[in-house]
């Protein structure tokens, strides 16, 4: 408990006292910051490349996380449910592989992949010469994400689905369902909490995830400037720790709005089975 | 309402499992059929099987006169209430009624008036808006039964409907399903592995052992004349007694006991040859004193059965289980004496019953006989 | 199959006959059992259609998933073995030079080690105390205990941002961690404890607490109870937390970077940054050879974690 | 270091420097492992007969993560006692406080006899509102470098120096004649990064006659930064530059790679390019042939005479400086050991007969000697360089033209682009009272 | 060994639910004590109570003459069987049944040895090397019971012990349990919803509902004479015919038929007043023939027993359940009349047993019998 305080609560607070100052790395501001208030909140809210990234943000966590990872997830773990063997083991490892390898290094990968000239990716569709980060600058890191985190979904969904009675999907069967009822009336209602922990925690982790910038660096024309990356650029490159940390802290408000959104649904279900 | 008829059918699951051994089986038009047998002996397979959940791996299937063995699931026209209801938790006990017939797209205001009329039947009116977890056990399961009479099938299929309740409630439930069969006239196949469950409810019986069917016939019959050992001590509330013997001119000779020899497969027998006599504790009567022809040994256990006493006496022919009245006091450590109601002993050779050469006796396992 | 309005009404109890008395179906089929049989045939067609369109469909997403999940990494396999590798995965002009000149950087192979330090001290770390904790707050009922979950894992966003450098830079330079691997360890740890607790508390909701129980019976202490039967029980979620911590601090590069000082200590995430130019141009040779490298002992140690413990959620909050 | 040496009897000092054995600047790293320790110690034990113990605090990362890390020690008042800074750094820092005039850390400092052989012009890379704040450790200039093989394949003379940015175009239009050639690279946008400023706009900017800082205030919407947005919207309107090239995370990479492969006709790049990437040896995008199809220009002015100060030419500069720590517990002697590292004799030990231009002019007589280019940058270039203001402003004005080429380059014209410029670059430096025309 | 003594104990739970209500109760040493009692009337409260699992509210728990009512649980020298039996799966068998000797710091040679003892009495050598997953219900009920005899606790506490067993093997286990107990001579304390269950192996059974005790006695007390209604619908394999009637001068009227006055509470009834007539269906004689001061009723069910049948007659006095023998034939849709054995009738005003005022009917429930 001790760590969590030392190492997690206390710098959490400073960050948040730092975001009520104009700190700064270097200059005239690092040698006095200055409490300015809130008016670091007011310079993000009426900041353009703010609400871009924001915009950016939600469209990735949106496409990446909760359409990408938490979709191809659940189709793997729910294809694989009733495998058993070498096609279920590769399968696995290869999504698991995506997951625990540095992003560091996943990114030379990805670079490789889609490369403009030599890229295996337009070897293969035979598209010479499309850059696909640069025209596709979002959807590329989109598709980037779901691959390396749709692991988590998998995993997770797979123990959700061993939680499914089998004869409730043979109730529905029998009466004649289809997958698509059988997914909405039996399997859905059943791993809903499984559905909003997912959710949850891959937002959180999307949202704060800083691994496309190597990707992008936030280009081209700050099209792929997710949040993260729009702080390590403020924090780091200009070096404007006092708005970087107001910035993060309202990255984290949205993230209790989001947070709270998913606990709304758990509520709403806990209500609805007791 | 349909017969089935199994012709051959096999299931062998991936791993080299035969779970049914090219079972022929006829459930009769409206019949209440059990399928009975130990653990992991392939009853559920059977029920799978025919609800369509699994495929067959060799064999054929009719429901009615319709070979339905490729058919799917959804095109069988059963029903089947699980072991666990499969209620869905989500939805209320109308909409779970009501699911069946939301499938196969029955309009909303129908299928919730038809909803509400299965319901009431069973006399669940004042639970329709209740969720499943609000519902006692013995509720829940006249739930799945209502869902499962929704869209009225012509074969119904339990698993097990009853092993989820406990002992008072399955009593009442038992009866009451008793009841509603009758009323219904549906064709019923039933798993369980509780042969008082099995006795008390159905037509007719099928003994199960790992994938083949051992008897088959009504429950008398097999309570009365088990055609091998291996129902004969599957079957009853108190085991079957088996004891080694050999035969002897005037009797079977168990434990150094010369015992009457029944009167069925008395001339079928050969002198010196090694039986099992098997004698029902029910069929045993208590002797305090020594009495000829009889078992004796030391009361090591005295079980309270409510109106009777079950004892266990340990004597030279190992462990003999009787039933005795309630008012006859035995106390541990006397000894006592069993002594067999003669008509009611069966002999085995081989494990199978040895009867009089009537075909009915024999056939009994294996063909399907009449209700 | 559809109603068949011929047997939609119940028989009345007074009418039901005798079910001893066995109706044998003889004699021409009733007029609707030929259009049944007819219907069921035709569904076991479309039923066996169906099926095909199901088989081909499964093994086709099975393919793209595999491909997906695979292209990615062929660059992996044959850049490091190219003498002269470009961004692109053309046929090597094969090599092992690129191996020698890592194995003579004075760096590269003992930043491996110390990333194994440094993953391995803080995956026990947050192993250990995830363990403690999520087993306290799935035992214990705390008033708003999950509220406290909720917000420790967004405080954990924070920290684990950008914008929280000089609080953990200063931090660590008043507890003299500076130039430490422990107090990478520490950091590290304090980011990634929310989440695991987050998902290990599943596990322990998930262990039947007769267990503990009937170990307290035979009088165990806690300590006991929880090295002899909860840490075992648990186990897969352990190991896949660990797995897990020890990818995150793998693949983490700004704060190890911060906070050490002598390039003895480096992990690989910092020292892959060394192959680059000082015009910050990537030396694609030694940066995908030793991308290989830094990718062999989280692959070895999947493997290892997955044979030997399983790799697998109980998953889901449970109400 | 600061804060706590290692004894009472021995002194210790750590150096610092964004480099390190076996990656990024290995040369200067295994320099000062290897050379500049060992013979400190010796030198001082033999001046002095004082045991010194200096280490190094090796690193190979990103500048600005370099910087950062710097910068945190520094303001929790620890930190290396020499470190390398970027010339553009010197300002904030100072400004900050983390870095301190070198005569009121040291009595000696303006007594080094170094000071002669650095040119004026080179020594503002240490120095902040004229005041010294290190050493300058090397410095460089920009110049075009063209393939002069598809100067031939056009019709082009193999030796060229255009004049005027017109005659830029002229070759540029001549080249985009051949197949698969990009004529010009010029860098723009914000995944270029720095090299957008440095090797693109700003040097432009000075041959369109302006520095970016001036007097205490920033360009704003002047005609010079019209005109070079300008050259900008020439180049990549008419196919003579590939747009998609300066978006790529990678681009800067790539361009190299496609100089090497010779794919681009015209570049402007420092002379790192020259030794680091396509040197047939030690090149990351090694060209066999360097010596024979390389050729390098000077960047014209728009036309002659326009340029910064009158001149026909223009070049931007960059460099390091080295600088000691003001919370050093030995000041003296880290100035001592400054001074001992910017010696002839060191810098020559660096270079290891490698061709490189270094801030000592003796020394650049002699170690430039065999290698043209890099004469030609000291002996032609450096004179009419020009440096960055160290400013903390300086990064988000350089973001600010980063993003104003990137929009000029996706089609808007170059006076909409300077308009909005103008404006952004008000929030960024704080109100218009600091913005000039 | 010990007994346990409880005192006004009450425990209530966080929620407000009052699991036990002041119960005083008295195991003597060496019992075989059942708890027994429909699902939620806190049965397992109890047993965990006095296991120390949980923290009394009030009242007091002795356990020989040591107040533990404080004691932590590993100090009570008791051991508890759980439901699931709770098993460590990580453990072998053999681990597990030494793991309460490992915490106790016996050294590891003996406290294998003793393992392996035990596990032997039980049948279990053979598995020693096992994991709990791969034994059978009925092992893993061994291995459990095992674990708990390892330590030789003063008290063996069990909860449900017998309900993860199929039917057959139930009534082995039952049988063994049973016997084991009487060879060890450990009072036990165990818990079951299964009347059957706890009649057949119980010296005395508490009967509970709602966290109180309603009947306390021997198996032949609390069958035969339950105490109240409530018990008296909840004992027996086949529940108490429970009818209303009238109090008449010569006898007792149930629906329009006059039934004899059973012979104890006959001088105890006031003419007129409303009582319920209880009856066995084992002490229902069956009529085919209308008999004066019987049930008449059209046969509904007819249930197979086995060596007997359950006949549900549905008549005046609504459902009549009665025993009928084996070989008398029993059709439905039969009138059947079924004459009570007028001895084993009882009365039941306001839902207590009216009794002849002998003091030993009353005391069977509150106060703790003799064995
Ligand atoms: N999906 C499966 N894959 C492989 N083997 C199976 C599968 N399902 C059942 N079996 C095996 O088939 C045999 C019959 O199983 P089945 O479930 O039909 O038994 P059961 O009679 O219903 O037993 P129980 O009374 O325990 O429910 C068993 O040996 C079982 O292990
Ligand atoms: N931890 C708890 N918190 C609150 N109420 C509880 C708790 N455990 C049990 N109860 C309540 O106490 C009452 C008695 O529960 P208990 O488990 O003792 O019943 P039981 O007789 O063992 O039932 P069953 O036969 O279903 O096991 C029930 O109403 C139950 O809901
Ligand atoms: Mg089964
Ligand atoms: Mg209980």
């Amino acid at each position: 408990m001790l760590l969590i305080v030392a190492f997690l609560l206390f710098p959490a607070l400073w960050t948040v006292y730092l975001g009520l100052t104009d700190y700064q790395l270097t200059g005239f501001a690092a040698a006095n910051p200055q409490v300015v208030g809130l008016e670091n909140y007011d310079r993000a809210l009426s900041d353009d490349r703010f609400s871009n990234s924001l915009v950016l943000t939600l469209q990735f966590v949106l496409g990446s996380a909760v359409l990408g990872q938490a979709v191809l997830g659940f189709a793997i773990a729910w294809l694989m449910r009733n495998r058993v063997g070498a096609l279920r083991r590769t399968v696995e490892a290869l999504v698991l592989l995506a997951w625990i390898l540095p992003s560091s290094v996943i990114t030379f990968l990805w670079i490789a992949l889609l490369d403009r000239d030599g890229g295996t990716l337009n070897a293969l569709l035979n598209t010479p010469g499309t850059a696909w980060l640069l025209e596709y600058p979002m959807v590329s890191i989109i598709v980037f994400n779901i691959w390396k985190g749709a692991a988590f979904s998998m995993m997770l969904y797979a123990a959700a689905l061993g939680n499914v009675p089998p004869s409730h999907l043979e109730t529905a069967r029998l009466a004649g369902a289809g997958t698509f009822q059988q997914l909405r009336d039996v399997v859905f209602p059943r791993i809903k909490g499984h559905v909003l922990t997912n959710l949850l925690l891959i937002s959180l982790w999307t949202f704060n995830d800083f691994t496309p910038f190597l990707l992008t660096a936030g280009g081209p024309e700050n099209r792929t400037e997710i949040m993260p990356v729009f702080i390590y650029r403020i924090a780091l490159e200009s070096g404007e720790l006092g708005f970087g940390a107001a910035i993060s802290v309202l990255m984290l408000l949205i993230n209790l709005v989001i947070a709270l959104v998913y606990m709304r649904l758990l509520r709403q279900r806990k209500d609805a089975s007791t | 309402m349909a017969a089935i008829t199994t012709d051959r059918l096999t299931k062998v699951y991936p791993g080299g499992v035969r779970a049914l051994d090219e079972i022929d089986l006829t459930v009769e038009d409206g019949e209440f059929f059990a399928l009975l047998g130990p653990s992991g002996c392939g009853k559920t397979t059977l029920l799978r099987t025919v609800a369509g959940l699994e495929e067959s791996s060799g064999g054929s299937l009719h429901i009615g006169d319709v070979d339905v063995t490729r058919t799917p699931p959804g095109s069988r026209d059963v029903a089947m209430v699980f072991q666990d209801y499969a209620l869905f938790p989500h939805m209320t006990v109308a909409e779970n009624v009501a699911y069946p017939l939301r499938i196969k797209k029955v309009a909303r205001a129908k299928r919730t008036e038809k909803a509400a009329a299965t319901a009431g039947e069973l006399g669940l009116s004042d639970y329709l808006e209740r969720r499943p977890g609000q519902l006692s056990g013995g509720q829940q399961q006249r739930v799945a039964l209502a869902r499962a009479m929704a869209c009225h099938p012509s074969v119904f299929l339990f698993d097990e409907p009853l092993s989820n309740l406990d002992a008072r409630m399955r009593l009442e439930a038992r009866t009451f399903l008793k009841r509603l069969q009758r009323e219904l006239g549906v064709t019923t196949v039933f798993v369980t592995h509780d042969q008082a469950e099995a006795l008390a409810l159905a037509d007719r019986i099928a003994v199960m052992e790992s994938g083949r069917i051992r008897q088959l016939g009504t429950p008398s019959e097999v309570f009365r004349r088990p055609a091998n050992t291996f129902v004969a001590s599957f079957i009853g509330s108190t085991p079957m007694n088996l004891l080694d013997g050999v035969v002897r001119p005037r009797g079977i000779e168990v434990a150094g006991e010369l015992l009457p020899t029944p009167p069925e497969p008395a001339g079928r027998l050969v002198d010196g040859e090694k039986v099992v006599y098997g004698i029902r504790p029910e069929y045993l009567v208590h002797s305090p004193t020594a009495v000829p022809g009889s078992l004796a040994g030391e009361v090591r256990v005295v079980e309270n059965l409510g109106h009777a006493q079950l004892v266990t006496l340990e004597g030279p022919a190992g462990f003999v289980q009787l039933v005795v009245d309630e008012d006859t006091p035995v106390a541990l450590g006397d000894r006592g004496f069993a002594v067999p109601r003669q008509d009611r002993a069966l002999v085995y050779r081989d494990g199978e019953l040895v009867t009089s050469g009537d075909p009915t006796g024999l056939a009994a396992a294996g063909a399907s006989g009449t209700a | 199959m559809t109603s068949h309005p011929d047997h939609a009404a119940v028989p009345s109890a007074s009418d039901a006959a005798p079910v001893a008395v066995a109706t044998t179906p003889s004699g021409p089929p009733p007029p609707d059992a030929e259009h049944r049989r007819r219907e069921a045939q035709r569904a076991a067609g479309r039923a066996g259609a169906r099926k095909a369109v199901a088989g081909i469909g499964f093994y086709t997403f099975v393919s793209l998933v595999l491909a997906f999940f695979s292209l990615p990494l062929l660059w992996l396999a044959v850049a490091p073995f190219d003498a002269n590798p470009g961004l692109s995965a053309s046929l090597p002009e094969f090599t092992l030079q690129n191996f020698r000149v890592l194995w003579d950087n004075p760096y590269a192979m003992r930043s491996l080690g110390n990333s194994v330090i440094l993953a391995g001290g803080t995956g026990l770390l947050v192993v250990a105390f995830a363990a403690l904790a999520a087993y306290a707050l799935s035992r214990v009922r705390l008033p708003g205990r999950d509220m406290l979950l909720y917000v420790l894992l967004l405080l954990s966003s924070i920290v684990t941002g950008t914008a929280a450098m000089v609080p953990l830079f200063n931090l660590a330079t008043e507890l003299r961690l500076i130039d430490s691997q422990l107090g990478v360890i520490l950091v590290l740890s304090g980011g990634l404890l929310p989440s695991a607790i987050f998902i290990l508390k599943d596990f322990m909701d998930g262990t039947p607490r007769s267990y503990e129980e009937s170990a307290r019976v035979f009088g165990a202490s806690p300590f006991q109870i929880m090295r002899d039967i909860v840490v075992p029980v648990v186990r897969p979620g352990l190991a896949t937390i660990g797995v897990w911590s020890v990818a995150q601090v793998w693949g983490n590069f700004l704060i190890p970077f911060l906070l050490l000082r002598s390039p003895d200590q480096y992990p690989a995430a910092v020292v892959m940054y060394t192959f680059y130019t000082e015009g910050g141009q990537a030396n694609l040779a030694l940066i995908s050879t030793f991308s290989l490298l830094y990718s062999v002992p989280v692959i070895l140690m999947f493997l290892f974690v997955s044979s030997r413990y399983g790799f697998r959620f109980h998953g889901g909050i449970k109400r | 270091g600061s804060g706590g040496g290692s004894g009472p009897d021995t002194d210790s000092l750590v150096i610092s420097a964004n480099a390190i054995a076996g990656g990024k600047n290995e040369q200067e790293a295994k320099w000062i492992e290897e050379w500049v320790i060992p013979n400190f110690v010796e030198h001082k034990k033999e001046k002095d007969d004082v045991d010194v113990d200096v280490s190094f605090d090796a690193s190979g990362v990103d500048d600005e993560q370099y910087k950062t890390k710097l910068a945190l020690d520094l303001q929790g008042g620890s930190g290396p006692d020499i470190m390398n800074l970027d010339g553009i750094w010197i300002g904030e820092f100072a400004q900050a406080g983390y870095i301190k005039p070198l005569t009121e850390v040291v009595t000696q400092a303006d007594f080094w006899e170094g000071w002669d052989q650095i040119p004026e012009a080179v020594q503002k890379l240490g120095s902040f509102e004229n005041e010294r704040y290190g050493i300058p450790a090397g410095t460089d200039g920009r110049v075009l470098f063209y393939n002069k093989d598809l100067f031939e394949q056009a019709g082009l003379d193999r030796e060229w120096q255009p004049e005027s940015w017109d005659e830029l175009i002229e070759a540029a239009e001549a080249l985009a004649g051949i197949d698969g050639v990009t004529p010009v690279q010029l860098n723009a946008g914000t995944a270029m990064g720095e090299a957008t400023t440095m090797q693109g706009f700003l040097p432009l900017l000075a041959g369109a006659g302006e520095h970016i800082w001036d007097k205490g205030k920033w360009r704003g919407e002047s005609d010079a930064v019209t005109d070079t947005l300008g050259l900008y919207e020439t180049i990549f309107s008419d196919g003579l530059g590939d747009p998609l090239l300066q978006q790529e995370a990678q681009g800067r990479d790539k361009s190299f790679e496609q100089f090497a492969e010779g794919r681009i006709g015209i570049l402007l790049e420092g002379d790192y390019f020259w030794r680091s990437v396509v040197h047939p040896e030690l090149g990351i995008a090694p060209m066999e042939d360097r010596d024979e199809v390389v050729g390098y220009a000077k960047i014209p002015a728009i036309a002659p005479g326009k340029g910064i100060h009158g001149q026909d030419y223009a070049s931007m500069s960059g460099g390091s400086a080295r600088v000691v720590n003001p919370e050093t517990d030995s000041p003296e002697l880290a100035f001592e050991l400054l001074t001992f590292m910017n010696s002839d004799e060191a810098l020559k030990a660096l270079l290891e007969g490698e061709a490189r231009i270094t801030a000592r002019t003796d020394t650049n007589a002699d170690v430039l000697a065999d290698d043209p280019m890099l004469t030609f940058v000291a002996d032609e270039v450096l004179p009419i360089t020009a440096y960055r203001p160290g400013l903390a402003e300086y990064t988000r004005v350089s973001t600010l033209l980063q993003e104003a080429t990137a929009s000029v380059v996706s089609g808007n014209s170059a006076q909409d682009v300077a308009a909005s410029y103008r404006d952004k670059l008000e929030g960024v430096v704080g109100g218009a009272g600091n913005i000039t025309n």
